[in-house]
């Protein structure tokens, strides 16, 4: 099992470094926004691939739940402000 | 397998503070320092894993008796809990200050902040 | 340009601190003293089965309770700044109806995920999960709530009402540990009872779940805060 | 007969988790890649369940239950956002 695991943890640090990518260099605000909310997604995969259940499920309700919701409320309240 | 996620960690600690330094929309600064944070908790709960054991819970895998010789340290797995829930309140927190510049500036841009400059 | 060269050579500093931290980095083969202690005695002297619960509740309780009060002032500090300066006027806000999915599916959705936060905080000592999850669940429910009903103004007064009652009896138990048990958060209070059983641990069930109730009160609070804010 | 099961299921979920990124990474409209996280979402759903049977741990299933919950609401969120909501 410990080449599976291996494997695994391959494939998701890369899909969060690419996802990290994203979310700091892309062009539009909604996407980095939705790949930031990506990344705790994998994140929390990896927290569990490292034995912490605990860490993964604030990391699944937390990071990738409400962090994702709060930055989507601000930003249609402030419609015109992205393209700065 | 510790060391891949810590590197992986590091990287996204890195790209974090990259976006966080280059960017000049504030919002886009706020995302970056979620990636930089969700980073630093990777490298932290990486630190605490090892080799071969398993999560520190007792059940019926893992008996009281050979709890020592089976489970991780859980003491990095507590800090890292609080430091999420943290992480969300700060997240929020500058997330407001970003609406209440907004509402005086028009602008996202932080460059046109030039109140303190001379 | 510069700008830009300047944040690389930052970061190129950084980056080669973390790599000597990487290459020197050699994982323990053994358990270090603390963790030790905490994986030889949890299970005779707190009996939570979940290890990280009793070091949160119980060894580093007080750490806790700084933490629940970090983010009070975090959900005071948010209401504080988008309070400032919010005008009653317009009442109906223009917004696009919300659709007949999310309506019925939110009304079907939003008692299960509340039920499942309660499961998670008070199922914290024997399975992974407790009060910050359960709270931060409970919190996604009432978001959902808000969501399905934009217009909907929730009850400020029934969140604070939550939010201090529950910090309220959390201190309070942890002063009568210090009266009836060995300190200040001695989950001693309560029998140890039978391990792996719902009511067992002591008080650690009690408080995981006062302090998942606070929590969810105060996301609730910043969420219905951020909420009543007007588009700009 | 069921790490070869594993194995095989492994695999699926990966490719899927692979196609599913390129889809996000690489998607033309906003909504492509609205459909790609939702997809991802439920591939990591069941990418948590295969590590709980990989490793033995029943108990690592309620991150699963959680995230199952919880995971629409980020896809409720960009679209309530892209409809001009809120």
């Amino acid at each position: 099992m410990s080449g599976l695991v291996l494997a695994l943890t391959v494939l998701l640090a890369a899909a969060m470094i690419g996802a990290a990518l994203v979310a700091v260099i892309g062009k539009s605000l909604p996407i980095a926004i939705l790949s930031a909310g990506l990344v705790s997604l994998v994140a929390s995969v990896l927290f569990l691939l490292l034995a912490s259940p605990d860490v993964a499920m604030t990391e699944a309700a937390i990071g990738s739940g409400l962090t994702t919701f709060l930055f989507f409320f601000i930003l249609g309240r402030m419609r015109g402000g992205e393209h700065d | 397998m510790a060391q891949i996620a810590m590197a992986a960690g590091f990287i996204l600690i890195l790209v974090g503070f990259y976006g966080a330094l280059t960017n000049r929309n504030i919002l886009r600064m706020i995302v970056a320092f979620t990636v930089a944070d969700t980073g630093v908790n990777i490298v932290m709960v990486a630190v605490g894993y090892m080799r071969g054991r398993t999560a520190p819970i007792l059940d019926e895998t893992v008996p009281v008796a050979d709890a020592l010789s089976r489970i991780i340290d859980p003491v990095p797995q507590a800090l890292v809990l609080t430091a999420i829930v943290i992480g969300m309140g700060i997240t929020a927190l500058m997330l407001a200050f970003a609406y209440r510049f907004y509402e005086k500036k028009r602008t996202l841009d932080i460059t046109k902040c030039t109140e303190l400059k001379w | 340009m510069i700008r830009k060269f300047a944040a690389i050579l930052l970061l190129a500093g950084i980056a080669s601190i973390f790599m000597g931290l990487l290459f020197t980095y050699e994982p323990d083969a053994e358990l270090n003293t603390t963790a030790r202690y905490y994986a030889e005695r949890t299970a005779a002297d707190i009996g939570a089965t979940n290890i990280v619960t009793a070091i949160v509740v119980t060894y580093r309780g007080l750490d806790t309770l700084g933490e629940v009060t970090v983010l009070f002032l975090t959900a005071a500090i948010v209401g504080l700044v988008l309070a400032h300066g919010r005008r009653r006027t317009s009442d109906k806000r223009r917004l696009a109806p919300v659709g007949e999915l999310l309506a019925t599916g939110s009304r079907f959705l939003a008692p299960l995920i509340i039920l499942l936060g309660v499961y998670v905080f008070a199922n914290g000592h024997l399975t992974p999960g407790g009060g910050f999850q359960g709270g931060a669940i409970i919190a996604s429910g009432v978001l959902l709530i808000l969501l399905a009903d934009p217009c909907r103004c929730l009850s400020h007064r029934v969140i604070d009402t939550v939010e201090s009652v529950s910090g309220l009896f959390y201190v309070g138990i942890a002063i009568l540990g210090i009266v009836l048990a060995g300190g200040f958060l001695d989950s001693h209070l309560l029998p140890r009872g039978e391990l792996g059983a719902l009511f067992s641990a002591g008080a650690i069930p009690l408080i995981y779940a006062l302090i998942g109730l606070k929590v969810g009160a105060e996301f609730s609070s910043i969420l219905a805060h951020l909420s009543e804010t007007e588009e700009l | 007969m069921v790490d070869i099961l594993i194995y095989i299921a492994t695999a699926l979920t990966g490719t899927g988790l692979l196609l599913a990124l390129y889809r996000f990474l690489k998607g033309p409209t906003p909504a492509d890649r609205v459909v790609a996280f939702d997809t991802l979402t439920l591939t990591t759903v069941s990418l948590i369940v295969i590590i709980a049977l990989a490793e033995g741990r029943g108990i690592y299933l309620d991150v699963a239950v959680v995230y199952a919950l919880l995971s629409f609401l980020g896809v409720i969120a960009v679209a309530r956002y892209l409809e001009r909501g809120f």
